[in-house]
């Protein structure tokens, strides 16, 4: 097989992985304007290539920790689009059980240890993991999504300084999408987000985050300089959330601009930008596409289905769970 | 008597006493142009300016922090925490810092702060949005703590807890943002430490507090139904505490149920219900019963979660069996 | 048998683990070469290296994260948190994420972890090194509590801990690190949620944790000159909770008392005595008692710090009245 | 009054800080070793400079926060022996009516919000206190002491963030005396320092903590730039403790050597430089200095010799001051 042909293999694997999560997010968009999802939801769309580009170097004893915005993750990290729906809805058959919903969705069997609630919540619990990995000689690396905002959180910095003491095999991934919640990030981030990093010792970069390519290629690098016990590293990508800071978020104007969404809609689109790219590579034609675009749908469609008509769980759950050897009565 | 929600009571006391006293300030997430986001706040900002609707970072321990060196030099900063789950996050600054600064420094040093939070569940919000946590400021010592159930009252212990000295916990219901309650006019405040009897019943006292009364008032008139008064005791703050009305009410009853929608075990309702036990000893024709939240995380799924908090129902039911005697089978 | 401090009887319990599973590690501040302010730990670190005894920076919600991260992942670690005050600093790591991620992820991901931290006053170091603070992790669901009250306690219920599949917070009384008990050679482990009659009574039923079971003997020896026999029970732990064994023995004597030393209001006291007062409702002669630690900050000053915290006089006193049904005055 | 003599003035008066500074704590320690105080205390010698050279410059209105090391701070911004040893030996005229002890020394007359047992803990009462009077529209600057070892809290970065997006007049004085309790620093902090400062858009400077001069000189500097709306500002300042890491670390050959303690303490003591040079420039004699001494040595005699046959609080103080308006029974 030659060199071209994996690449191939790997960009159409990108390419369709992105679509999933867009078609995952429009969907749960859906459920939630029907009134069918409880809850709210944070979307991802717009940020895919940050997910996908990275997730796509990493095995499945790698381990990553997500964020209030983690569906991506969860598909791009190798989740199953039924278990997840179940999940959104509060069935019985979600990754946890109906008991976690869209912001605490996990997926342990492909090494997602989970979305979390709580802004930098997981940073602590992702580069534990890397310690793990590294204290029992395993080769797994670990890598952390979070966003901008969370940048803020105090936490950041002491598990970085850890992890740059210790030269822990942990990836801090920053999505910059330009807002914490209603708030632009200059307004609440002095300085230099890499800077901060490298102030601890910790090589940072800088990626677009809407070229899945580039942030593909630096995240090989960067994992593989990890295995062999070169991490930490910190890296910024700069991205956009295409709806609102959550499916509620309708009128938004008065902190971002329509204007501003339009332009990245259609100038910087990653899922467009690199299909065109894939076509004009001549590494897929249209058509191809849009088949990968029209099965991705339909397998939406049939988890969805298939979601709303699972079973909720039993009430027997409410008291399991607590304790792994105790039910709560 | 005007109705307005218990958004637009909270609303009020801040921009009354803002206007009142220039020492006052807000600081929170998205608390300015955006008013947080149950909207709670819209307004201020036009009025105030950014200077005094402080929009911060995510940094929950970095703010409170800022709040206790701020109430220490002339300010009085009120602290929006978005959601009363983030507690967690500021316990150093608020329990090892703002509770204990009075009384470390001899009564020198002084922290009239106000933290402003929620609580409440069934918003489908899970484990990490819809804790109510409240039992754990209330045994930090220093700390007062007040639990509103409407819009009136969020008012008038909202503007109570921002002249106050201390500093002072005031938990609001996410549920009963969009509430309406009849809210005068004319200024107002409320005490702390004084509780309220919401209705008069001689057959059982239930002392219910925030979200818990409106479930209560449900409950009693459940128990109508079955020829059972029940007495409604809100004690609007839990520290202080005020035993006097509650255990004049039980002495009367009898019987006392206490309901909280913080988790059961080592929380609200045990306080509550061993003070009565303990003072009402030989009044008391029945254990006193706790109704609390279950002792899980808050689980997302809808089915899960309404299984979880303490119903009209299920008050009810409590409050029949202790008065039939029955209760043997609930224990 | 031989006699060991409660220092060495928790040294040899992490050891034991140590050496019978890798996955067990330690990580906390001044743990490796210094073996810790108290000299805990010392000699663990040239025995399993720096890299099981793990020191850190001064980052106590870092490596409290770090440990859930860690136990997620196939590690058991042990969280050596330096003074119980800093719990404060780790609660959202400990009560957001640990207590909630087996829950939250329906039962997929573990979190076997151990905090091992203290709990206890009169040692002159002020309100921010004396606190006994397990009441507030006791409310959260998904954390268990042990409170070992000896050494043999404090070995047995570390070593459960650390076998233990749930986040397990430990609390060790710092007065008595350098306490001697008999401790056996052979190994042992003392399970959670059995409780421990340390002495039988007819009279009076003392329920004591951790520092206040040593209070509540001493009470005891009291009580004896005057004629009161009481029984003195030690959960051991707070969460599980062996409530029949504390039931049984207060439906034989009729009276109780809970000494505790956490801050009264809200605190382990009111729990047990609110259970003991409805499930032993009917069999009560008098009023079940609370002691617990006066709910102010620890005052620096010998003369007031000793005021605050129960006393074997304070504990007999209460006894007494109880006992005579002279308790109008004591309330 | 020509400039020459107001810096006489100045720096006579800085010897005779550093030098109460040395007095209070070596009593302070007879006092522990004599069994006398209650609890354990941290020792300020050798690192005089820093609090002096600091405090000088401040104002009565200016603030402070301090530390478990929080003598040194307390004395130089302007405390009284007397009230201070009555603090440290639980007695009811002490600074906090002994309430407080050592760790929680507080002096809010002079500015002085109080020592901190929780490491880092003060750090954003500090920029609490800048914004204060920020908003309020005083002149007040507020100094915030701390370790190296506190650098790895999370709170300072939370902190510095927000007093550089807001521009807020606080100076964060991180004094480095080389260890966190019995570790080195460099085993604890990774990258350096006043990178992390810079990193968040916060001007940094190093300066040697042994040299009153050069702390004073600098500080004027930058507390003059922060009256003018130019903050905040973080220094480091390297300096030595020359006891353990408080009164009862006796041995502790294994973590510091002795060598290590004898050159500090013999070539760069503080009050022994800066008196050789106050003789050398002429500005005063070997013998003003010893007349300097003497005063304080019989200064601090007296506080010791009140604060011992000082009374200890009522019982009834118990319960007060945990709230303003109620007493606890
Ligand atoms: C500790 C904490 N504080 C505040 C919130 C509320 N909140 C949820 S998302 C969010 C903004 C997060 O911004 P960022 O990290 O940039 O992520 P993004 O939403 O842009 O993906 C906030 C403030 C929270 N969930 N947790
Ligand atoms: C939050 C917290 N963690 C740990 C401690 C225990 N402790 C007291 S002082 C200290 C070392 C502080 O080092 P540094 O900040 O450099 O100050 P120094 O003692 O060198 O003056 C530690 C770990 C504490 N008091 N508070
Ligand atoms: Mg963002
Ligand atoms: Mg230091």
């Amino acid at each position: 097989m030659n060199a071209r042909k994996t690449n191939a293999e790997a960009y159409l694997r990108m390419y369709r992985q992105m679509v999933r999560i867009r078609v995952f997010e429009d969907n749960a968009n859906q459920l939630y304007l029907s009134a069918k999802m409880p809850g709210l939801t944070h979307m991802y769309s717009g940020q895919e290539a940050v997910a996908v580009g990275i997730c796509e170097v990493l095995t499945r004893d790698d381990k990553i920790t997500s964020t209030h915005r983690g569906h991506g993750h969860c598909v791009a990290k190798g989740a199953e689009f039924k278990e997840m729906f179940c999940e959104l809805l509060g069935r019985a058959e979600g990754y946890c059980g109906g008991k976690g919903g869209s912001m605490h969705i996990a997926d342990q069997s492909n090494g997602n240890l989970g979305a979390n609630a709580i802004v930098g919540g997981s940073m602590g619990i992702a580069t534990g993991a890397a310690l793990s990995a590294k204290r029992l000689g395993r080769k797994d690396v670990t890598v952390c999504f979070f966003g901008d905002g969370a940048t803020a959180q105090g936490l950041l910095y002491e598990v970085m300084n850890m992890a740059a003491l210790w030269k822990l095999p942990v990836i801090y991934a920053c999505e910059n999408n330009g807002y914490s919640e209603y708030t632009k990030t200059a307004e609440i981030a002095a300085g230099s987000l890499p800077a901060r990093a490298e102030a601890f010792g910790i090589e940072a970069f800088k990626v677009d985050g809407q070229d899945v390519l580039a942030v593909n290629k630096l995240a090989e690098r960067l994992v593989a300089r990890c295995r062999k016990g070169e991490g930490p590293f910190f890296i910024q990508l700069d991205t956009y959330r295409y709806h609102g800071h959550h499916v509620g978020d309708i009128n938004r104007e008065y902190y971002r601009s329509k204007d501003e969404e339009a332009l990245w809609k259609t100038e910087r689109d990653p899922i467009v930008n690199f299909g065109r790219w894939l076509a004009a590579e001549g590494l897929a034609t249209p058509e191809e596409l849009a088949s990968i675009d029209a099965e991705v749908g339909a397998e939406a469609g049939a988890a969805v289905a298939y979601a709303l008509a699972a079973p909720f769980p039993d009430a027997s759950q409410v008291g399991r769970h607590v304790f792994t050897d105790m039910i709560v009565a | 008597m005007r109705e307005i929600t218990l958004s637009k009571a909270v609303n009020e006391a801040i921009a009354e006493e803002m206007r009142r006293d220039p020492s006052v300030f807000l600081i929170g997430e998205d608390v300015a142009e955006a008013g947080t986001p149950f909207k709670v706040l819209s307004g201020l900002v036009e009025e105030f300016g950014t200077d005094r609707i402080i929009d911060t970072p995510i940094s929950e321990p970095g703010f409170m922090g800022l709040a206790v060196g701020a109430a220490m030099t002339g300010s009085r900063p009120i602290v929006d925490l978005m959601f009363g789950d983030f507690l967690f996050l500021v316990m150093d600054q608020l329990c090892n810092q703002a509770a204990k600064a009075h009384y470390m420094s001899g009564g020198k040093l002084k922290v009239p702060l106000v933290l402003r939070t929620n609580l409440g569940a069934t918003r489908r919000s899970a484990a990490q949005h819809s804790q109510s946590l409240h039992a754990l400021v209330a045994h930090i010592p220093g700390l007062k703590v007040a639990l509103p159930s409407s819009a009136y009252e969020a008012k008038g212990l909202l503007k109570t807890a921002i002249r106050d000295d201390n500093p002072v916990v005031i938990f609001e219901d996410k549920l009963m943002y969009q509430e309406k309650a009849p809210v005068p006019e004319e200024e107002y405040l409320i005490p702390f430490g004084k509780a309220e009897v919401l209705r008069p019943g001689r057959d059982i006292t239930i002392v219910a507090t925030s979200s818990m009364v409106q479930v209560a008032q449900k409950a009693a008139v459940l128990l109508e139904r079955d020829g059972i008064a029940a007495e409604i005791i809100d004690p609007r703050t839990i520290v202080p505490l005020d035993m006097e009305t509650i255990l004049a009410s039980v002495r009367r009853t009898g019987r006392a149920m206490v309901v909280d929608e913080g988790h059961q075990s080592f929380g609200v309702t045990a306080e509550i219900a061993s003070r009565i036990a303990e003072r009402a000893f030989y009044h008391l024709d029945a254990p006193v019963q706790r109704i609390g939240a279950m002792d899980v995380p808050v689980p997302f799924s809808p089915v899960l979660e309404d299984m979880t908090v303490p119903t009209p129902e299920s008050v009810a039911e409590r409050g029949r069996l202790t008065v039939r005697g029955e209760l043997f089978h609930a224990a």
